[in-house]
């Protein structure tokens, strides 16, 4: 059941939302940062961490940065190195240049070559390893099969400890579940590098490590197989290590990752330049390994106000999808976000929420949208929030969502309960199995109120998509266009992690994502 | 572990959810004496989440804490089946060898309730839970009453058809009717059979606690969920088994 | 929002109903009961009980009866003995009746003019009394003015003490409740006396009594006041003393009663002749009164499948319609019922209850729907429950229910507590306000799900009323037909208190509601 | 009446409603295990009315019952507000007055806090329930350093710019993350501050008990739906007052 928009609206949206990101993209290609050039390593298998858990691919980034600097890539230095005996892998070499005991320069002339050439062949490894990840999941899937049905049922765990969180993910799978995220630590996003290993003391979420990754896919794995049904497994490709954090992400066969064009800038406070350019090649890296992206829209609704502020994310919708595809990313991997954040008190809230549901779902007919459960006007009156959980339910089911992000009535309250989520799967199964189909009888008036406000919003979006392509978006971004937050340019955690790109540098993984590689490694890796 | 305690997120975290209305206007001292309620019940810490005005005189909180009881589960009273759990053809060969004739069962919804579905589903052949229900079962003769039976009228028809086991269900609970009216049918009972056999005595309800037969004078407590099959095997046991 | 339903069929259906109600309809003109002579007395003034309680109403009846018997009805005899001075007013007439003091005899000739006359001034000046009383609420709805809109929200409060009752009705009132119900102790069913004076130890309810009536509707018209809206109060015509209860409404201005034809014969083994006949005389005053009745269709689905046993819901509706017609009720008066009911867990379940709501909405479209909640299914489980209300809340708006009887989460745990009732309203109001005006975009496919459900329960009604014009309303009701419940005709509590009426039988009461009584009189009381 | 019992239907009824989980299987032990533990909490009687197993492991309880315990009004320790609530221009004026200067006030989230609309609901002009915030008032100079800011560099900033008051945020409070945070705070301010005048400290957000203030070393604790007024004035009859 849909809007039918004027199609050339449509077209104009998106034609604008091209004309404000293509100079961000350009400005995202012109750099590099200390995250990507540490995912590169990661993906040619460094992995590992010293003593005081600082991991090599950070020590190896830092000594390459402080002797022959960033702008070229670590590549070239790294496995010129490597090619001069320096070590005898990634791993020797990362342990002596933290010792201090590394040489590094930058290669020229045949040198140079060698040493592009060895790095095309790590990388390419690398990727091979991240789609046979990806082969296995399908294969898994063609072997149990997918949810039986739309929208798939998404559910998060956050006990802090990794350990607590595999018994309530498993549970959570056996009561229904289709997805299930184990949301981060709250500090996190901060941290310049990725923990190592399995963690027991996450607040308010665990920390997302390799080892984490590991074990709760396996143990989902494990499920899956019990239930005859893939359970998929999400994360967060977000904060200052969002490149590696995507390429753990391929190589431990997560299936879903948050990864949000914005959300760093906004609700992090870290520096739009170094977030686009991390983002692009994240993005590129889901994008091999076939991963679905979950965009964060729904973020602003809760810092801003979900009526004046709804065109904003439609607008930010269209710039996500401009992005994800720039990246490589195709329609089935773009989990666009939207929420259920209307003040409940509000007259024809309910039919408000599913005109702007219905606007999403007809301006990206081809993309999994992800709908978001009520978050801010939730309170401590359970019973209320159980309710309105009941009819963002319903309202994701007329309006054909696919994928559901589960709410919980404990939600002001604190991090779910067990039994909040057992709760809150069978607020959706009732809904889904009473009401699901009544789109038959759901029918917008095209002149009615859902049609009429969603036009509305549609419009707005298109003024402020000509506002920003005056302006710039890291103009808007600084003026607190999205969800309230001032952001300026030049400020925000790790903009000191970004660097000019300069003639030479080299990102082998990027080269080969993009096709600019020489294919013949390429073959050879594949 | 023998020792448990609630569950939120986090073994042994102890968060449970309360909710409760005190006859005070909503001000910082009912949050406080709410507060303070929660304490007594062991809450530590409480957080009062929700606070609502429920006109000038009243307020509803919700409050959730850490509760700072655990239960020994071996100290635990458990109300476990003490009957095997038969089916309807052991029931009633087991009556037909031990009884030697056909169980002779009255059912009724006493005083002035008329739930009739609770008992019913026990006894009607319909059946409750995809099991039948006693009148399905050869060895029994079974006698429902109906509701709003009177206790007389019922111990009366309960020595005219010289009953094995008379079933009574109260569903109704408030101002603990149930209670009352279970007394007062144990009551007529023990006086209607001073001395000799009298027929089993055995209520049920939904709201009834399983462990307070004894108190109440009665042989058995059936609860929320009963099954026929259950009913019927503990009458196979208990009285045919007698009978042996 | 409406279903076109084929009119010839509806027509027929109409006339089905009829042919069945016709044969109790006669049955009932031609018997008496000790509760509609009871009736007669209270009317005329009598009230007030002995020191044991028992009221003087059934002295009164009880003496005469023995004496003369009841088939003449008990003016004739009693205002016959009032007229040779056996005592100066009906209540000294009850007491010395009861010390056996009282000679009755059945007047003739002259003497049986003259009593008939007295007989008749004092009951029209009874009906004048409850004439006055509608008339009172007429101009306190015209000063305060109804419910802005539909549908009214209904309320219960049960704790049987009439003490308790007071504050939680008026809070209930204060919180947007239009409707405010008094449900009975369990007990009062099967009393055949009405109890005297305020009550407190009722087991969950409270007893009706003229004085609780008085009370509880002296405390309403206070709110009503204060809140500038009429608020109605409602209670049980219902029981061996139905027709004495609808006296005591029409007398103390009660706004609604529950009053069906069957429940009592159902729900509380009444027999079947004494109910028909209390029922017809109890509506004849209820019609007077102006008073709203509500029927319990709601009932049949407690004890019987909600799916399967949907077509009986509305066979008892066109049979409560027709005998409420011919007892001169009006369309606006009548409230008939049904409910949400329908197992959860079923498959569409909220697209069947949608379907069945539709199709009493489109059979009776003038008629005020009372709109029952979900109980046979709530359980333990408060927040499934209080998730479940807001869907039935929901189907009501959708199919515009008139009078809307608010889902307790607790239903299957005790009587509403306080913050019951708040959680309660303000699920309607967070339901009607945020998704209420939705009928606008909900439009059953003419072929669809609901509409084809809706016409198929028509068609089951339609050969079900066939069976029972073959068999009669006895038979069917004898054989479990409504609500699995079976009540052989000549069996049930009440049996002997009904009486064939005699050539020369009197019920001035019902001469001048039915018109067949000396205009004269009428007039003079008017 | 001062002493007070929960509130069902009827007075002194003491009916609560508790919900729970316990880490054992669904079966009649886990039953006797949830009433044991309602009892110990003072529900007596108790009745469990919902039995739901969530997983192998675990089961999910709904219970009601009547309630032992009661609180005594003239015992309970009520947060009243200890100042008087005065107007923005009362503000203005008592801060003239009394301090001469406008009044620095530094506002922030610390830690890994990124939970801003609180805070910035005090100290945003656009404020919180109709109510404009600090920013709004004219003899305030208020700096709101965002999200995620390091104890220490709050620290610094307050010596640097001679705050008079610190707004610290807390909303995360998963494995009582905000009283460790508070904590760390308090003890880094009085040791940033040996000997003479200090900065107020004030902390507020969603979970925390108001009466915690000196427990925690702080001076003044705003929780759930706290609004600017509120705070200055509070500010305003504490620093202005003190100065006085
Ligand atoms: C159906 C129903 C009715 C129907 C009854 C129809 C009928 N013929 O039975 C009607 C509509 C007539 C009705 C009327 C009233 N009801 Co009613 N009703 C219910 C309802 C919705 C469902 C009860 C039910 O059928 N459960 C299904 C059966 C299968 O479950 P069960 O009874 O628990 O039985 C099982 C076990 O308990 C056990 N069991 C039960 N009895 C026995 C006996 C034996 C011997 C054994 C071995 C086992 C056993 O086995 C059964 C199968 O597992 C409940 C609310 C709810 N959802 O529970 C309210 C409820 C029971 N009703 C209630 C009330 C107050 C009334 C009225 C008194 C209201 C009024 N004042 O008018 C009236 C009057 C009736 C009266 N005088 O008793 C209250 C009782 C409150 C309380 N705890 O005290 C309830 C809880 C609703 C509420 N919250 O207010 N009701
Ligand atoms: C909005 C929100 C977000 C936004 C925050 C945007 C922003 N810039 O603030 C976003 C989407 C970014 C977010 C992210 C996360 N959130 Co969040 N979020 C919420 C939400 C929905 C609303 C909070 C809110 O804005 N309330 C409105 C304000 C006005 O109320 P308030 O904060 O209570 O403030 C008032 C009073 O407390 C007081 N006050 C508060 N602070 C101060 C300070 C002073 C000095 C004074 C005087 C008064 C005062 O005055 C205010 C006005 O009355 C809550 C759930 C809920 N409904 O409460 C979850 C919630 C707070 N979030 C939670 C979590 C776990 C997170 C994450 C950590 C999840 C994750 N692991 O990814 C992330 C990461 C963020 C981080 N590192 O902290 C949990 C916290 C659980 C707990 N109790 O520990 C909650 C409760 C949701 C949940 N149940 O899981 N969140
Ligand atoms: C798009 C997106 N990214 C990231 C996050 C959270 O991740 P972080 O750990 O970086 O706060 C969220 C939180 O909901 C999100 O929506
Ligand atoms: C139509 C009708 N009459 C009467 C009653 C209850 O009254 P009584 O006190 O006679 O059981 C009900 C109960 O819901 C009802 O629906």
């Amino acid at each position: 059941m849909k809007l039918d928009l004027d199609q050339t609206t449509v077209a104009l949206a998106r034609e604008l939302a091209r004309r404000v990101g293509e100079p961000v993209v350009d400005m995202a290609k012109a750099h590099t940062t200390t995250s990507v050039e540490r995912a590169v390593l990661r993906l040619a298998g460094l992995s590992g961490a010293d003593g005081d858990g600082l991991p090599w691919p950070n020590h190896l980034v830092d000594a390459v940065r402080a002797q022959v600097g960033l702008q070229h890539g670590v590549a070239l230095p790294v496995w010129d190195a490597l090619l001069r005996g320096q070590a005898g892998d990634l791993r020797e070499l990362a342990e002596k240049s933290a010792a201090g005991a590394v040489q590094f320069r930058l290669p020229t002339g045949r040198d140079a070559e060698v040493a592009r050439a060895a790095a095309g062949t790590a990388a390419a490894a690398g990727l091979t390893r991240v789609r046979a990840r990806r082969t296995e999941r399908e294969a898994m899937i063609a072997e149990l099969g997918d949810p039986p049905r739309r929208p798939w049922i998404y559910l998060i765990v956050a006990t802090g400890d990794i350990y607590e969180d595999i018994p309530q993910a498993q549970a959570a799978a056996r009561e229904g579940a289709d997805v299930v995220a184990v949301i981060r630590s709250t500090g996190q996003s901060l941290l310049d590098h990725v923990p190592e290993g399995a963690t027991r003391e996450g607040y308010a979420g665990t920390y997302a490590t390799a080892e984490n990754f590991r074990l709760m896919r396996a143990a989902l794995d494990d499920v899956s197989r019990e239930l005859g049904r893939y359970v998929r497994l999400t994360n967060y490709a977000s904060g200052l290590c969002m490149p590696e954090i995507a390429a753990l992400a391929g190589l431990e066969r997560l299936d879903m990752m948050l990864n949000d064009s914005m959300y760093g800038i906004l609700f992090r406070d870290i520096n739009p330049l170094r977030t686009f350019t991390d983002q692009r090649f994240a993005r590129q890296i889901h994008a091999h390994a076939g991963i679905i992206i979950n965009t964060g829209e729904d973020n602003y609704l809760t810092t801003a106000d979900a009526v004046s502020g709804a065109h904003t994310v439609t607008v930010s919708q269209l710039l996500n999808e401009y992005f994800a595809k720039e990246a490589g990313l195709a329609d089935w991997q773009l989990g666009l976000g939207h929420a259920f954040e209307i003040d409940p008190d509000l007259p024809d809230s309910f039919r408000l929420e599913l005109a702007h549901a219905l606007l999403a779902r007809s301006l990206f007919p081809d993309a999994p949208l992800k709908w978001m459960p009520p978050t801010k006007h939730m309170t401590g009156d359970i019973f209320r929030g159980y309710l309105l959980d009941g009819f963002f339910n319903l309202a994701g089911a007329l309006t054909g969502q696919g994928i559901l992000l589960v709410g919980m009535m404990t939600e002001a309250v604190v991090t779910p309960f067990l039994s909040d989520r057992d709760l809150a799967l069978r607020n959706v199964r009732y809904v889904l199995d009473a009401a699901g189909a009544l789109g038959e009888d759901f029918q917008p008036a095209p002149d009615g109120f859902i049609a009429t406000r969603a036009n509305t919003v549609l419009g707005e979006a298109i003024d402020l998509l000509h506002r920003i392509e005056r302006d710039s978006l890291l103009t808007a971004i600084g003026e607190g266009t999205f969800g309230l937050m001032r952001r300026p340019a030049d400020r925000g955690r790790g903009r000191d992690g970004v660097l000019a790109k300069a003639e030479d540098y080299l990102n082998p993984v990027a080269d080969l994502l993009e096709g600019t590689a020489d294919p013949a490694q390429w073959k050879g890796a594949a | 572990m023998s020792v448990v305690r609630p569950y939120g997120d986090t073994t042994d975290d102890g968060m449970v959810q309360v909710s409760f209305t005190l006859p005070i206007p909503p001000d910082a001292r009912a949050e406080g004496a709410a507060l303070a309620l929660a304490r007594k019940m062991g809450l530590d810490p409480a957080t009062v989440v929700h606070t609502r005005g429920v006109g000038p005189d009243f307020t509803f909180f919700v409050v959730y804490g850490r509760l700072t009881h655990s239960v020994d589960l071996s100290e635990v009273p458990v109300a476990e089946r003490d009957f095997p759990l038969l089916t309807p053809a052991e029931v009633n060969r087991e009556i037909r060898a031990r009884l030697r004739r056909r169980m002779v069962v009255l059912g009724a919804c006493i005083g002035t309730d008329a739930h009739t579905v609770g008992i019913d589903a026990i006894l009607n052949v319909k059946g409750f839970g995809g099991e039948k229900g006693l009148e399905y079962y050869r060895e029994m003769a079974v006698h429902n009453l109906g509701s709003q039976v009177e206790v007389d009228e019922l111990v009366a028809a309960a020595q005219r058809m010289h009953a094995d086991a008379v079933l009574v269900s109260q569903v109704v609970t408030q101002r603990d009717a149930h209670l009352h009216n279970t007394r007062e049918l144990a009551d007529a009972v023990h006086a209607a059979y001073p001395s000799g056999p009298r027929p089993l005595l055995i209520v049920g309800g939904p709201r009834f606690d399983p462990g307070a037969a004894v108190e109440l004078g009665v042989d058995k407590i059936f609860a929320r969920g009963t099954t026929p099959r259950e009913v019927a095997s503990y009458l196979a046991h208990t009285l045919a088994g007698a009978a042996a």
